[in-house]
């Protein structure tokens, strides 16, 4: 009974000493020296390995990252949080790390209601092939075709096509990864940064005449948005109105301004500035630089926005030291204005 | 050092341990798994020699004999294992002699991978029972002398085979109408 | 109720055979009876859990570079004992499963699991999981050896329930029905939770 | 003996393929086989830690468990503890030598240990008491029919990418159904070679 149970254990011990031995010994001298920082970056990424940050995947941003090749907010899925775990892994401060998420945006609005169609097209169901045929079936050559290459190719199936034949983006979904807008023939889907939420849905640079003859909703490049733009952010050329995101403030005045509603929105009104009472001294900077004069009020004494003229550009916050302004849309209690860079 | 040493410990710590583990549980099933097998052969070699109810094993030259005994003692037949190689793998099967008569007395297969509901058939009573009664001197040889299984022809061919060169070896040790 | 999350994920959200698609090898090969089916998921429900618990209790002193092969070993003992306790008091059973004991432990679930989970959480968590993982796995199989059975050999369980008219479809017995009901099974399942399986 | 060693490597390669006839091998089949160029890099590996598996158990079954009797109980783990370990090797080496390859491998590295194939070879030498030739020849029969698989399904699976799956059966649905067409051909082959 016991020499089985001694020759057992001295066998297995035996082959337990043996391969570990072997395994230490291998490891000594395969050692290979990974950085440990490199490691601890691919647990902070999301690890969709989606490439959106141009790198092979999350270990090779991870690695360039370690090497400081790529700053540290490369990763645009994961944004601002993983932005900031990175710094710290990286010992750099978290200021730096901010970063602007951008999402898929569609920059058509020709769908089966608004634009006309000129053929009837029954080849293979994907815009791909739609799109070499007579440049697709739509009578404007820059119109959605509809058949949803970018739902297929999205990773996170972000988008889902609408009944009008247009693709509709989940901008929480959507990681920015841009896939979608790479597959697109017709560039119709863009990435834009989240906080830009006016924009040109429409890129048709054929003239007036044409585009009007083809679509109810296309860009008759009739200048209104840029005459009416207080920051000089919209400029109509080549026949289409094309939106400068840096200089934006997303007044939408442009967006009441245009005839045909080419320029769209994300959300209904704009932002209004409200003055905190008890924080404003009446130092009257924002009344000077509000390009509407919607704020009224004597110096060192509170002062007040009136809120019909206000178009929520967020100039006044900016200005504003004593931080005594906030931005509010009736559904959102406060959101900061898209330029403040603090 | 010190990280290699503890890699070569643990491993060594952890095989120990279940070295140890297992002896111990097979001494405790040991026992149990030999009484187990012992009574799965006597079954069979009970059913291939009809009339036998105990059983005695001879170890003769290379091959083991099981020698079947009615209730007083008598011989009623010996039985030996017969291997094979069928369709899909190996077949084993358990053969019934008298060596008196010089007949058989039954087969019976023990364990096979023929493909089911084809191969698989062998194992059924309609085409062992026809190897019951045959003499040493038939051919064994399928769709002569043995009726083979429609769509199983090889697999039939192997038993038959594998009793045909069974049988010979054993006429060495036991000559037909010799005693056993 | 984190510990009903870890159950609940093995049996249905992360199935580790309609989603996560690992531990076929044995699926396919067992389950040409459904009896087969059940007792094979017990004997792996039962060494899922010991090696899951034992694992999650060793897992600070085992070192990173011999992590596998102490799993492995923690995890074939296990499994060796229930080879040996089933072939000694359930010797019908073993013979219907024989060879797929020892495929246990190269079952990927097991390891799967201990890798990925067992070796990260505390034994309560790593018990839930296990739990779940071999419960979704019995189902699972099941689920499959019953259509093959029903359609290979027109039984159930072992009970006739098709007519005498019914010719049994041997292909299903075989790999190559036992491949494409285990498509059409994954098929249907992506069709019900509506998630593509990456 | 060159017959023999010819039966064993053809049966094992196209009568006795381990992943279509019986059905081992599918985890890492099922996950590696998306693009070809990995999965005849698992292939190989597979092969290589295979042919060496082969070896070692055989050297195990006859110089340590046969001679003690250990054989009923030890066999099991000290296969497995033996195949573990291999496979820990051969991570250290492609780690060192191409960490390309190795991040391609990502998480089908280690399962290469709960390969059943591995082990199933492992436990074929024993069982048919192969010499140590055999046992090579097995071990290098089975590598090639696993590569052989992995490059027929990666093809097709490549290809699979253009066709018009429907949304459900996409992934491993279809994969399955594939892989039951390729075994459905390889029935074909059954009979080809007698095996002892």
């Amino acid at each position: 009974m016991a020499d089985i149970i001694i020759t057992s254990v001295l066998s297995m011990g035996g082959l337990g000493l043996l391969l570990g031995g072997g395994l230490a010994l291998a490891s000594k001298k395969l050692a290979v020296e990974t950085d440990p920082r490199v490691d601890a970056i691919i647990e902070a990424l999301p690890g969709a390995n989606c490439g959106a940050c141009g790198y092979p995947g999350c270990s090779g941003l991870a690695k360039a990252i370690a090497e400081g090749k790529a700053p540290v907010n490369t990763c645009p899925v994961g944004g601002a949080p993983v932005a900031e775990k990175i710094a710290k892994i990286m010992g750099m401060d978290e200021a730096i790390a901010s970063t602007e998420r951008k999402v898929a945006r569609v920059l058509c609005q020709g769908g089966k209601t608004e634009a006309k169609v000129k053929s009837e097209y029954h080849g293979i169901k994907t815009c791909k092939a739609a799109s070499m045929i007579n440049n697709g079936p739509k009578a404007c050559p820059f119109a959605c075709i509809g058949f949803g290459d970018c739902k297929k190719v999205c990773p996170v199936g972000a988008i889902t096509m609408g009944e009008n034949g247009l693709p509709y983006v989940d901008e929480e979904k959507c990681i920015g990864c841009g896939l979608c807008a790479q597959e697109c023939p017709k560039d119709v889907l863009a990435l834009i940064p989240e906080k830009n939420e006016v924009r040109v849905s429409c890129r048709a640079t054929m003239k007036a005449k044409d585009t009007r003859a083809v679509c109810t909703a296309g860009c008759i490049a009739c200048k209104q948005c840029e005459k009416v733009c207080p920051f000089d952010a919209i400029h109509v050329n080549n026949n289409v109105a094309m939106i400068d995101y840096e200089k934006c403030r997303n007044c939408m005045l442009c967006v009441e301004k245009c005839p045909t509603g080419t320029i769209t929105s994300t959300f209904a009104e704009r932002k209004k500035a409200v003055i905190i009472e008890e924080k404003c001294i009446g130092c009257t900077l924002c009344a000077k630089n509000c390009p509407v004069n919607a704020i009224s009020g004597e110096v060192k004494k509170v002062h007040k926005v009136d809120q019909d003229i206000c178009i929520g550009c967020g100039i006044c916050q900016e200005k504003c030291r004593k931080d005594a302004i906030k931005m509010v849309r009736n559904g959102q209690k406060d959101c900061d204005t898209c330029t403040a860079v603090k | 050092m010190n990280q290699y040493a503890k890699m070569i410990i643990v491993l060594m710590i952890i095989s120990i341990a279940s070295g140890a583990v297992l002896a111990l549980s097979y001494e405790v099933t040991n026992p149990k798994i030999q009484e187990q097998a012992r009574q799965k052969l006597e079954e069979s070699v009970l059913k291939v020699i009809p009339g036998a109810a105990k059983m005695e094993v001879v170890q003769k030259e290379d091959m083991t004999i099981y020698l079947g005994l009615d209730e007083q003692g008598n011989k009623k037949g010996i039985a030996f294992k017969a291997v094979g190689s069928g369709f899909n793998g190996a077949i084993e099967l358990m053969v019934g002699y008298n060596p008196s008569e010089g007949k058989l007395t039954g087969v019976e297969i023990l364990s096979m991978s023929e493909t089911p509901g084809l191969g698989a058939k062998i194992k059924e009573e309609a085409f062992t029972n026809q190897f019951n009664g045959k003499s040493v001197e038939d051919k064994f040889i399928a769709k002569e002398d043995v009726q083979a299984i429609s769509g199983a022809t090889i697999s039939s061919t192997a038993v038959a085979k594998a009793v045909k060169t069974s049988l010979d070896n054993v006429m060495k040790i036991y000559p037909v109408g010799g005693d056993f | 109720m984190q510990l009903f999350k870890d159950f609940i994920n093995g049996i249905w959200n992360e199935n580790p055979i309609f989603r996560m698609v690992i531990g076929i090898c044995s699926a396919l090969a067992v389950t040409t009876a459904a009896n087969n089916g059940i007792a094979m998921g017990m004997a792996l429900t039962f060494v899922l859990t010991c090696s899951s618990i034992l694992i999650s209790l060793l897992r600070n002193i085992i070192p990173a570079k011999v992590r596998i092969p102490c799993y492995i070993i923690v995890v074939a003992t296990f499994t060796t004992v229930v080879d040996l306790f089933m072939k000694a008091y359930f010797p019908s059973l073993y013979e219907v499963m024989g060879i797929f004991i020892p495929l246990i432990v190269v079952n990927c679930i097991v390891l799967a699991r201990a890798e990925a989970f067992a070796s990260k959480v505390g034994p309560v968590r790593a018990t839930a999981d296990a739990l779940g993982m071999g419960l979704g796995y019995t189902w699972a199989i099941t689920l499959i050896s019953m259509i093959r059975e029903l359609m290979g050999a027109g039984t159930l369980f072992g009970y006739h329930i098709m007519g005498e008219g019914f010719t049994p479809w041997t292909i299903m017995i075989m790999p190559p029905g036992a491949f494409i009901v285990m498509g059409i099974l994954v098929g249907l399942m992506n069709m019900i939770t509506r998630k593509p399986v990456e | 003996m060159a017959k023999e060693l010819f039966f064993i490597i053809i049966g094992s390669i196209f009568v006795n393929n381990f992943v279509f006839s019986r059905f081992l091998g599918n985890c890492p089949f099922l996950g590696v086989s998306n693009k070809t160029e990995t999965a005849i890099g698992m292939g190989i590996a597979t092969t290589f830690v295979l042919t060496m598996t082969a070896v070692a158990a055989y050297f195990i079954q006859n110089y340590v468990l046969a001679p003690f009797g250990l054989e009923p109980f030890l066999q099991i783990v000290s296969f497995i503890l033996v195949i573990a370990s291999l496979v820990q090797l051969v991570e250290m080496v492609i780690l060192k030598v191409s960490p390309a390859l190795y991040n391609a491998f990502g998480i089908f590295l280690p399962l290469i240990t709960t390969n059943c194939i591995v082990m199933a070879v492992a436990l074929l030498i024993p069982m048919n008491n192969y010499n140590l030739i055999k046992s090579i020849a097995l071990g290098l029969g089975a590598g090639l029919g696993f590569t052989l698989a992995l490059a027929l399904m990666s093809g097709i699976r490549e290809d699979l990418e253009f066709a018009d799956v429907p949304e459900a059966l996409r992934g491993p649905a279809i994969v399955f159904i594939t892989a039951g067409l390729l075994s459905l051909i390889f029935l074909g082959f059954t009979g080809l070679v007698p095996l002892a």
